[in-house]
């Protein structure tokens, strides 16, 4: 029982890890439709965002470095964003599957970028006193980062949540995704819309970076180990569904542990690929569907 | 266009050559681009220096040495092709490189092909002996084997559990373990593995955690290690409390990991850049020298510098580059290795390594807690255990 | 009026420019089973035979994605079916009476694993080279395009696959061989490290692409063929004129799908060794790029590209390992984003601009120039 | 840019000359045998709203019936329903004593119903005369259409002939001007030799030439056939209809009339008027609408 506890919460953290990851995606893929392969080195570039603050503010400040990685990151991978929407996405609306491979090119090139910059090793960066340890809840074992983790992803997805339909530059944003056209003879900036939900997306793709900093070290390839994960999550969810992608995430990351539980890591993994293939055969559209009527 | 771009190099592929001219060619293959070039690069540096300090003191049978530097790019296939390309077009006397068990495994029948002659700097699983291989890393019994022993009486453990990165070495070195541990009465408790890179580790700790084993053998690669030992501690199982000994990280990962999130844990290698001696003190000076004060030298590092100077010290003994002239000429052949003096086994061109058992220490180096009695003889088939008969 | 009609009646439609295809094709095998051989160095024509290979899985890549708008992200899962299967086959054979293949002295394992039991015969194992991975291929299709997905989701479901099959393969090290994958020294009878023999295997590559190379023509040339463009750019439409999109989409992937396949079986004895390394996503995507780089929309268009990005990387990266990263990378963004119709789009550009070129700038425009991705 | 479409070719082929007002009616509805289509109890819901309602209609060989109606009043979702895109709630339709509800719109077109969009689709990758092969090879199995094809079928020289696109046979599709575009979808339709055809909007976007053209094209489908056309053009209607059918809001209001009988109907009337008086408030277009002239063509909604 005590191991069935564990594993669920071992789920929901891997689980919120996921939701972090796929949470900018749920923008840039699921609103706007643009397959950005380079998410994942958004994300690696948020976490030597990590590394750089942590540099310059010395080792007596990691705490206060930490906590101004998350905005810091948030900046970088937003402007990296930006310009990657602005030199090549812009000229590739319409083409998705061309945009899938030029950003995978950006993501080649975004790696190689960071092996010259910092080195072919991983770097370490390290964490604020705060987030090491852990304790015991119910008799289950909980580390202090994967804590934090969790209550990241929440803060995140209630930001996010907020500025989509809370906010009028969210409102707008809907607006273009629901009916491009229209919005845009409604007097909406469509560009200046996509540019700001670009960064937004790239902006929590920097943002994820910063978590992960404290699951592992920082290599130019952190952001291939997420990618495929942080796009099924979003398909399996429902296109830019925040409500699917958080059940989507939550629901993964539980498979994924209790079935590892049973069998073992690699397998875990297989079986969970397999899964979404079948589920989507089920619900093509994903957990969350948007009502459409015919195909237009 | 084509056919001209590629070249008209033919020519046979003699065995042994690169002897034409002034100087001796040899190839040096090992991944400079890829995941696995975080640790190759540094084996390549060992190499290059090691043909440097034989070049300044003239070189071998009066020629200079000139190495082919290849790029592995972390890739099998890559290394049988760059290994090819070495042998038959630019006709090397010998290839140092490798890194992976799996590139070792992909060049092997290039090397018997050909009859040329490769040098493989990095400990792994056994259960290999190539004529054209010398193995300059450990073999299991020189290396996992006394790593057990340690835990088995100076710790007291009487039930492991096996975590390993899933990939070839952990498995095989599992299956030797496992069969160590049920002829010397040591349980072991559960086997998980996690995918190579994988840093997702709390359903393994859980696992561990309930299984309550005495010590934990780790076989994890890299940066598994970092997000292994976090999660282990934030469980309530730190260094202090349960002891996990690794194979799979030294010295130069720990300057990748950051010294502070292994601190404490056990390691099992052959070498340390703190083991003592002159002949150390002079490698490790020379490769900070090269490469920069903030370089640390490692248990693969020396075994890459040391198996170049071996092959240089069989070539003079045997007078010519010939790849049986230079395997007849190992046999036996000794030199004052950093780690210690070491001796080529005739048998199975492995080498007689002493064990060293270690603790990293908070400034990133290793501190040898204990040492075997004297080099012990590579048995890379186990055939000295009874107990791996089964193998 | 009728007489028009009468002749637009008998007219042949389709192959406009037969000879000067053939030529082309005479020329180019001509290079190929003679020129190449008597001019390279035995490591030189070992590398081209490896380029060949994948030229085989550039025609199925073009076939898929160019005529077919599916862009197949995993076909690194097909390639490793049919190179698995035949790695099998080549183990069992090397094996010494009574001994087990040589990747189980890692494993320890007593009986060689039951799958590999019928891969003992060498027509089960050819079969199963191509069969395979199409079989594999049409269970998916026929899953997936009944339920409608396309485009990005396809890709990015086939790119899960690959991902997934590549840990499946290394985490079942007792029957694949784990991350070191299998390693092979003959080839039915052809001893890999003979030149003779390596010349031999060369020219079987070079007739298997050929042959491909015909089957994927005759495709792209056939009513079917017409049909997967059709597809690609109106599925909905061609619903509505009586054909299952569904069939149509699942023929050209499975067809991709074989030849990826074969071009596995035939990579195992041209490089020697098949692991998992060889068919992750990285490697995956590195194939789309081959035809995006040659031409999505041309099979001798990919062939080249397949065989040039090929060269490069072995002269870039051996002498910039780093500059071939970045190289690969703006190749990506340069060719996709900027000239989507690769080389073979440069060739086909002149031929519409003859004209105009000979004749000056004033006057008027070719026919229809513009031809639409189908992306 | 693009050549001008080619005039029509109908004079001296009496099947296809336009027909005057004075022509007597060219099917006798009330004679007419078993109804080629029968559609009974229809109902369709997305979500809460209700698309259709309670539909009951019939079409009989040999006629050209206007389906009519102002927009959102479900026209295109009977169509959709008739060739399998969009599954019923309730009700059936059954072609030909052929239950069509429940079959894939592949296996419909089958059974002999064709269709057109509202958005002319062809493939603009391929030619012509390879758009029309296609259309008339969906009958051939995957070894037939394996083969390359060689000259062009019977089917495919009569959709030439009759579309004016016999000149066009070699250019790509895309090239064509939109009114080409459009009878080279119906001609993909009459290639395909179907029993039903329905015509979404066929005329959207044309000059009173192309109009005229299309019509004309229509009669001469309607031989031995029935056409089903969803039109906003009263005008277009007027000329061309044999029998009409008025939707309005999901339901039937008229249904199986004469185009007189329509255009004398006073909630016929109510509907249009009220919606072209909603037009002129809301988009400040000038009422061109007058009774009996219900509607101005759509031209800008149908682009």
């Amino acid at each position: 029982m005590e191991q069935l506890f564990s594993q669920i919460f071992v789920g929901l953290s891997i689980g919120s890890i996921l939701l972090l990851v796929a949470l900018g995606l749920t923008f840039t893929f699921g609103q706007m439709g643009v397959i950005n392969m380079a998410h994942g080195e958004f994300i690696m570039a948020g976490a030597y965002t990590t590394y750089v603050v942590q540099q310059a503010l010395g080792d007596g400040a990691t705490s206060t470095a930490f906590l101004l990685s998350l905005p810091a990151a948030l900046v970088v991978a937003g402007l990296l964003g930006l310009a990657l929407e602005a030199l090549l996405i812009r000229r590739l609306y319409g083409r998705p599957l061309d945009t899938l491979l030029v950003t995978w090119g950006v993501a080649l090139i975004l790696q190689q970028l960071a092996r010259d910059l910092f080195g072919a090793q991983n770097v370490e960066v390290k964490s604020p006193g705060w987030l090491n340890g852990g304790t015991e809840v119910l008799g289950v074992g909980v580390a202090y980062n994967r804590i934090f983790i969790m209550v990241l992803a929440l803060a995140a997805t209630a930001g996010a949540w907020f500025v989509v339909s809370r906010m009028k530059q969210g409102r707008r944003m809907r607006a273009v995704m629901q009916n491009r056209q229209l919005a845009a003879a409604s007097g909406i900036g469509t560009a200046a819309v996509d540019r700001r939900t670009f960064f937004l997306g790239s902006g929590l793709a920097g943002v994820a970076g910063v978590a992960i900093t404290q699951l592992g070290s920082v290599g130019p390839t952190l952001g291939q180990n997420y990618i495929v994960d942080a796009f099924l999550v979003v398909v399996a969810g429902g296109l830019g569904k925040l409500r699917g992608a958080v059940i989507a995430a939550l629901v993964l990351g539980l498979c994924n542990s209790l079935i590892e539980y049973w069998t073992e890591a690699s397998l875990a993994k297989v079986i969970v690929f397999v899964l979404i293939v079948a589920f989507l055969q089920l619900r093509p559209q994903g957990i969350v569907a948007q009502e459409t009527r015919g195909l237009a | 266009m084509l056919l001209a771009a590629c070249g008209s190099d033919s020519g046979d592929s003699g065995s042994g050559g690169g002897g034409g001219g002034d100087t001796i060619k040899v190839g040096v293959l090992h991944s400079l681009s890829g995941t696995m070039a975080i640790s190759e690069v540094s084996v390549k540096d060992a190499e290059l220096l090691a043909i440097e300090e034989l070049n300044a003191e003239g070189g071998v049978l009066g020629k200079k040495i000139e190495p082919v530097v290849e790029d592995g790019a972390s890739d099998w296939p890559t290394f049988a092709e760059k290994a090819q390309k070495l042998i038959s077009q630019d006709k090397v006397a010998a290839t140092f490189g490798g890194w992976t068990s799996a590139s070792r495994k992909a060049m092997l029948p290039v090397f018997e092909r050909n009859k040329a002659l490769l040098y493989y700097p990095v400990q792994y699983e056994g259960l290999e002996a190539s004529p054209y291989i010398f193995y300059s890393g450990a073999t299991t019994n020189q290396q996992i084997i006394p790593a057990l022993e340690y835990l088995k009486t100076e710790k007291k453990a009487k039930s492991l559990y096996l975590v390993g990165s899933d990939y070839v070495f952990p498995r095989t070195a599992n299956k030797e373990i496992k069969a160590w541990a049920a002829a010397n009465g040591v349980k072991v408790l559960g086997e998980e593995y996690a995918p190579l890179g994988s840093t997702e580790f709390s359903t393994i700790v859980n696992k561990v955690k309930a299984a309550n084993p005495d010590a934990v053998f780790n076989t994890l690669n890299g940066d598994s290690n970092v997000a292994f030992f976090k999660q282990l501690e934030g469980a309530g199982l730190p260094a202090t409390k349960l002891p996990v000994v690794s194979v799979s990280i030294a010295e130069d990962e720990v300057r990748g990991i950051g010294a502070s999130k292994v601190e404490g844990q056990i390691v099992a290698w052959n070498y340390y850049q703190t083991t003592p001696g002159a002949a150390n003190e002079k490698f490790v000076a020379a490769y900070k020298k090269k490469y920069g004060a903030k370089r640390v030298t490692d248990d693969p590092i020396e075994a890459a510098y040391l198996q170049v100077k071996l092959w240089a010290a069989a070539v003079e003994k045997a007078g010519s580059t010939d790849v049986e002239k230079v395997k007849a000429a190992s046999k036996g052949l000794t030199y004052d290795a950093p780690e210690g003096k070491v001796t080529i086994d005739g048998d199975n061109q492995h080498i007689y390594k002493t064990a060293r058992i270690g603790v990293i220490q908070p400034d990133g180096l290793i501190k040898t807690v204990w040492e075997s009695k004297g080099p012990i003889k590579p048995d890379p088939f186990l055939k000295t255990y009874p107990w791996a008969k089964g193998l | 009026m009728s007489a028009l009609l009468a002749t637009v009646r008998r007219r042949v439609v389709g192959p406009r420019e037969e000879l000067p295809a053939r030529i082309a094709f005479a020329i180019v095998a001509f290079l190929l089973i003679v020129v190449a051989p008597s001019m390279l160095s035995d490591f030189r024509l070992g590398l081209l035979a490896k380029y060949l290979v994948f030229a085989i899985v550039a025609v199925g890549i073009a076939l898929a994605w160019g005529r077919g708008g599916m862009l197949v992200l995993g076909q690194g899962l097909f390639f490793g079916l049919g190179g698995y299967a035949m790695a099998m086959h080549l183990q069992l054979a090397e094996a010494p009476d009574g001994q087990p293949p040589a990747f189980m002295t890692l494993t320890g394992a007593e009986h060689v694993p039951g799958i590999w039991g019928p891969f003992e015969s060498t027509a089960f194992t050819l079969a199963m080279v191509v069969l395979l991975p199409m079989l594999a291929a049409t269970l998916l299709g026929l899953l997936v395009f009944r339920s409608r997905v396309r485009g990005p989701y396809f890709a990015i479901l086939t790119q899960a696959l690959a991902a997934a099959f590549v840990i499946f393969l290394v985490g079942q090290q007792q029957f694949s061989g784990g991350t070191n994958g299998l390693t092979v020294m003959t080839f039915f009878g052809l001893d890999l490290a003979d030149p003779d023999d390596k010349r031999t295997l060369y020219l079987i590559v070079v007739a298997v692409l050929a042959l491909v190379f015909l089957i994927g023509r005759q495709l792209v040339r056939s009513r079917y063929g017409r049909l997967l463009v059709a597809v690609r750019d109106a599925e909905d439409r061609v619903r509505f004129l009586g054909y299952d999109p569904t069939l149509v989409k699942v023929v050209a992937f499975a067809a991709s799908a074989g030849m990826a396949g074969l071009a596995g079986a035939l990579f195992v004895p041209v490089v020697g060794i098949i692991s998992p390394a060889s068919l992750g996503i990285v490697p995956s995507i590195e194939m789309v790029i081959w035809v995006a780089v040659g031409g999505r929309l041309s099979l001798a268009g990919a062939i080249a590209g397949a065989v040039l990005v090929n060269y490069a990387k072995t002269e870039l990266s051996e002498q910039l390992p780093s500059a071939w990263l970045y190289g690969q990378g703006l190749l990506f963004v340069v060719v996709v984003a900027f000239a989507p119709r690769g080389i073979a789009g440069i060739g086909e550009w002149l031929r519409e601009n003859r004209g105009r070129l000979r004749r000056g700038r004033d006057a008027t425009p070719a026919a229809a120039t513009t031809v639409e991705e189908g992306a | 840019m693009s050549p001008q479409p080619t005039p029509p070719r109908a004079e001296g082929d009496p099947a296809i000359r336009p027909r005057h007002p004075s022509d007597p009616p060219q099917t006798p509805p009330e004679k007419a045998g078993e109804p080629l289509l029968r559609i009974r109890g229809l109902g369709v819901q997305f979500g809460g709203f209700h698309a259709l309602t309670d539909v009951d209609f019939d079409a009989r060989e040999g006629e050209v019936h206007f389906l009519i109606g102002p927009n959102g009043a479900g026209k295109t979702t009977l169509v959709d329903i008739i060739t399998g895109l969009t599954k019923p709630t309730t009700g059936s339709v059954s072609f030909d004593g052929q239950q069509l509800v429940g079959h894939k719109e592949h296996r419909i077109v089958h059974f002999g119903v064709g269709r057109t969009f509202q958005a002319a689709t062809v493939f603009e990758a391929l030619t012509v005369g390879e758009n029309l092969d296609l259309a008339a090879s969906y009958r051939l199995g995957l070894r037939r259409l394996l083969r390359q094809p060689r000259g062009h079928a019977d089917a495919v020289v009569e959709a030439l002939e009759v579309t004016g696109l016999a000149d066009e046979v070699d250019k790509s599709a895309g090239a064509l001007a939109h009114g080409q575009k459009q009878w080279l979808e119906i001609g993909m339709l009459l290639a395909q030799g179907p029993r039903l055809l329905l015509l979404d909007e066929p005329v959207a976007g044309m000059s009173p030439d192309e109009r005229t053209r299309t019509g004309e094209l229509i009669r001469y489908l309607a031989r031995g056939r029935t056409v089903l056309v969803v039109e906003h053009d009263m005008d277009f209607m007027r000329r061309f209809a044999d029998r009409v059918t008025v939707l309005h809001e999901g339901r039937i209001l008229r249904a199986d009339a004469t185009v007189a009988e329509v255009q004398a109907d006073p909630t016929v009337q109510e509907v249009y008027i009220g919606r072209a008086r909603d037009d002129r408030n809301s988009a400040g277009r000038s009422g061109a609408a007058a009774a009996g002239a219900p509607a101005a063509s759509d031209d800008e909604e149908a682009a």
